[in-house]
């Protein structure tokens, strides 16, 4: 059975051009770079070459990335460390309600441990309000995180106007761009972001290697102790092969973005389209605009959207409902409950993420898939039954997409 | 993530769907969790002759229901009130851990359905 | 020109077979384990099976080990995660003087937090007296901290004897492994030790990964926060090309540690033997014989070691002065210090680390090319001069191993 | 790590070793920096006809103590005397940040050795 990838979001596929490059590490070169000799000095440069490529994509300085284990320690480094080097100016830390786990659970700890946590709602498609956040900065707040782009609903954050809030005030901000590096420009020398994180398996790159971009002047403390790696602010022998793989992916995907995205951009409108017109009692999850490029996310009301998954499956597509990595846990998506989604709703989402192997013969045959598949799994639902005699009575039809000031 | 006894109860449930004029009919669950079992039950000569169900929710919950009927059809009220959620679970060659809680509540729904039967059908 | 790594202490080229086991997961096999679609089971089976491996090479239970970016990330867990888990028991914790810096540097942080910390002496070999730990630890300790083997000068310690002493006493028992996996044999059915750290890519596997073993019932906090793998103890997407290589690389280092550890202490053996007697006032650092297989360290008395360093690698041969990741620092090694080693000696010290493929003929070659550069640094050298004049008139020599009670 | 410049002076040093009967000698650095220069100098009408050096250290410290000696031959004592440790890692094309605060003390060496042959040819 062929089979069709749209679960991007969860993770991409290495581009061949970066497992090539990371080969040679894993075999001549493979050298520890804090060594003098010459397998040491192949590996340094290396770095240092991964380095400088992953600082001009960003349009940063090659001394403010911390190459880090992924996303999740580049969250965490972020956070507990402007929390722990701030302490002394403050305690309050702000984010968003729809972040990611790597963000809401480390400032949830922070918080047991003595911060005090404002959690910024979000309107109907998923969006933070600047003027909440320019209400809840105070004297005493050290950090403002709230990511670039959402990794369920695909909603793009005002970040820049979020920034410059922060700026303004003098308070830090740290964005979680993991989904966004690839998807949305970001030039970092405009935008006074002051800490950015990103994950390397999210733009085709391999998994196990992220980097946090920290701005020159910005307090940071840390996670771990040990040698004299990453200016000493991220300890451990340096992942040559995996950081020559995120500096040639983040090259790769920093590329043409606008011509990218409107390739995969066209996809994901046909996708929409036909699932909302095709299938009854479908709505649009996120913002329509604001999106993320390759982000489809839809609740197909009165279906749980596991057996949706598994149906897909059956039929060699790979999707997910909420973020892979929540996927675990039972309870509904934190995001669309935030987005003031009923639990019968949230329970029915089903996220469909778009990549760069995508075509549109594939969407034309996972929409029909999709429409089998809830039309057999609305037969065995009661809920669907009560609502069709509703419907039949009453003629009723909902809103397909949330809507927003925006 | 599921077997493929599992997987065969999901894809080809047996005697899901709504019946018309059921004996007693029982529904567990919450939208919290996200699922909802609905059971109805056929009863003749106290005996469950005919079953069905409607259940929302993920693979676990469709397929105890599914198990659920089959294992539960011909039986007496009495045999039926003694199949535990757990039998369902291990009939069914077992379930995810995180399963076991929610989604596999079939038997209850089930042994609803019965108070609901015995409930109408008691001598006022 | 041909080049001889002689620098296995720092990392090891991975293993064709592990590269080989690896490739499949950058390729076809690039799920999210997190996710429940076929791409995400295959991921998922390979972690497990990699967990599985992984246990079993080292005698223990599968949900015993927790996959970590590396022995850094491993040994600050450890020692973070007890600490803060049996806070409200006690805040002592004890260490040794030759501990790794990922160690070192971490206890000492949590001694600047407000522990109170022994660090244990050695002898001038190395070692750690199970006496002194006996006498050391008291009812507040809530963890000992000691290495199996060292990374500078391959001293082996007695850990089974340092981890019964806990046991006893009911105190965790941590040992960063990261130098001994693969190099001496380790059943931890057997022995009662708690947390162990180890890093892939010092036994022939990649580098940014690592594990630690804790034993069922070991209460651990943790580093980081935010998804629930690892059960919970380490969030982030799972690194598993990585783990998949780590598996096959520590299935392949614990097949047959004798036999292997055979071959290469003949040729360590040798390599000492040559350099002793064949170079004037050279001692040999570390004990004589609980030693790694493949360490050989020496002082060469009256010439600094990077000089000799720079001749071995112009001559293609790659050779560490203390630790690789210590050697940005320009203070002599703590570790030699420990063993009551003076400055000169110490800054004059060698570590050569013999591995898989190395061969006599590179042995032979080594010496004789060493020998040339000693000569050629002490013509240069006002220490070696004076010493000259001494020995001339005195006939001095001094002693060239170190002496211990074990 | 060191650029061609430095590792041609470590390869090749100019001027090492001994001198016999210096007019002037001059040393510096400690044993904890694992680093100590001595500087020999031969003085002739007031300029430095000959020099030499014996250094234990790096290969930044050989490499600056080479280059040093190359710097000041010839030259008047007043020349030697304005010459800099920064002068010495500039013509060597530049030397890692560590190192030049502990290796690179050849000039101090050389003004002790000035010193020290001004000291024993002053005028009593
Ligand atoms: C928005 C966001 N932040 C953080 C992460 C964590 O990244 P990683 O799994 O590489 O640690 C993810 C992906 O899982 C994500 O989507
Ligand atoms: C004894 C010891 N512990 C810990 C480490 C750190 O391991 P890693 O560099 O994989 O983080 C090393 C190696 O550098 C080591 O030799």
């Amino acid at each position: 059975m062929k089979r069709i990838y749209l679960d991007h979001g969860a993770t991409t596929p290495p581009h061949a051009d970066v497992i090539e490059a990371m080969l040679p590490y894993f075999r001549q070169y493979f050298g520890n770079p804090s060594s003098v000799h010459s397998f040491g000095r192949e590996a340094r440069r290396a770095l240092d070459e991964s380095r400088e490529k992953t600082a001009l994509a960003l349009g940063v300085k090659p001394e403010e990335i911390i190459f880090t284990s992924g996303g999740t320690e580049a969250n965490n480094l972020a956070i507990q460390g402007v929390v722990e080097a701030l302490a002394a100016r403050g305690r309050h830390v702000i984010t968003s309600a729809v972040e990611h786990h790597a963000v809401l659970d480390t400032v949830k700890i922070m918080a047991d441990k003595g911060c005090s946590l404002t959690v910024l709602p979000v309107d109907r498609c998923g969006i933070v309000d600047p003027d909440d956040l320019r209400k809840a900065i105070r004297d005493d707040t050290v950090l403002v995180t709230i990511m670039t782009a959402n990794n369920e609903i695909g909603t793009v954050q005002p970040v820049e106007e979020l920034a410059r809030t922060c700026r303004d005030k003098g308070v830090p901000f740290h964005t979680d761009a993991v989904q966004a590096i690839g998807s949305i420009p970001l030039d970092l020398r405009g935008v006074p972001i002051d800490l950015l994180s990103l994950s390397a398996h999210k733009f085709y790159g391999p998994k196990g290697i992220g980097a946090l971009f920290v701005r020159k002047g910005t307090k940071l403390g840390k996670l771990m102790f040990g040698g004299g790696q990453e200016r000493k602010m991220r300890p451990g022998t340096e992942n040559i092969p995996a950081i020559v793989g995120l500096a040639k992916a983040i090259e790769m995907a920093t590329k043409d973005i606008p011509g990218k995205s409107a390739a995969i951009t066209v996809l994901r409108d046909r996708l929409i389209e036909k699932l909302l017109n095709e299938i009854d009692a479908v709505q649009l999850n996120g913002h329509p605009v604001h999106r993320l490029p390759g982000n489809v996310n839809i609740s197909v009301n009165f279906v749980e959207g596991e057996g949706l998954l598994l149906d897909l499956d059956l039929n060699g597509i790979a999707a997910s409902s909420g973020s892979a990595c929540t996927s675990g846990s039972l309870e509904a998506s934190h995001v669309l409950m935030a987005c003031g989604m009923d639990h019968q709703t949230a329970h029915g989402s089903l996220r469909l993420t778009l990549g760069h192997g995508n075509t549109l013969e594939e969407v034309d045959y996972t929409v029909a898939t999709l429409k089998n598949s809830v039309d057999r799994l609305r037969g065995m639902s009661s809920l669907y039954k009560n609502y069709r005699r509703q419907v039949d009575k009453n003629h009723a039809g909902g809103e397909k997409t949330c809507t927003t000031k925006r | 993530m599921y077997n493929e006894k599992v997987m065969d109860h999901f894809q080809n449930p047996r005697n899901a769907g709504e019946m018309l004029n059921p004996s007693g009919v029982g529904e567990v669950g919450n939208m919290k969790c996200g699922d909802i079992m609905k059971i109805f039950i056929k009863v003749e000569e106290g005996r469950i002759q005919d079953i069905n169900f409607l259940t929302f929710g993920c693979g676990a919950a469709i397929a105890s229901s599914s198990m659920l009927t089959e294992l539960v059809k011909g039986k007496t009220l009495e045999e039926a009130l003694n199949i535990t959620n757990m039998d369902v679970a291990e009939k069914l060659g077992g379930l995810p851990d995180a399963k076991l809680h929610c989604s596999n509540l079939a038997a209850d729904a089930l042994h609803k359905a019965i108070e609901n039967y015995q409930a109408n059908n008691s001598p006022v």
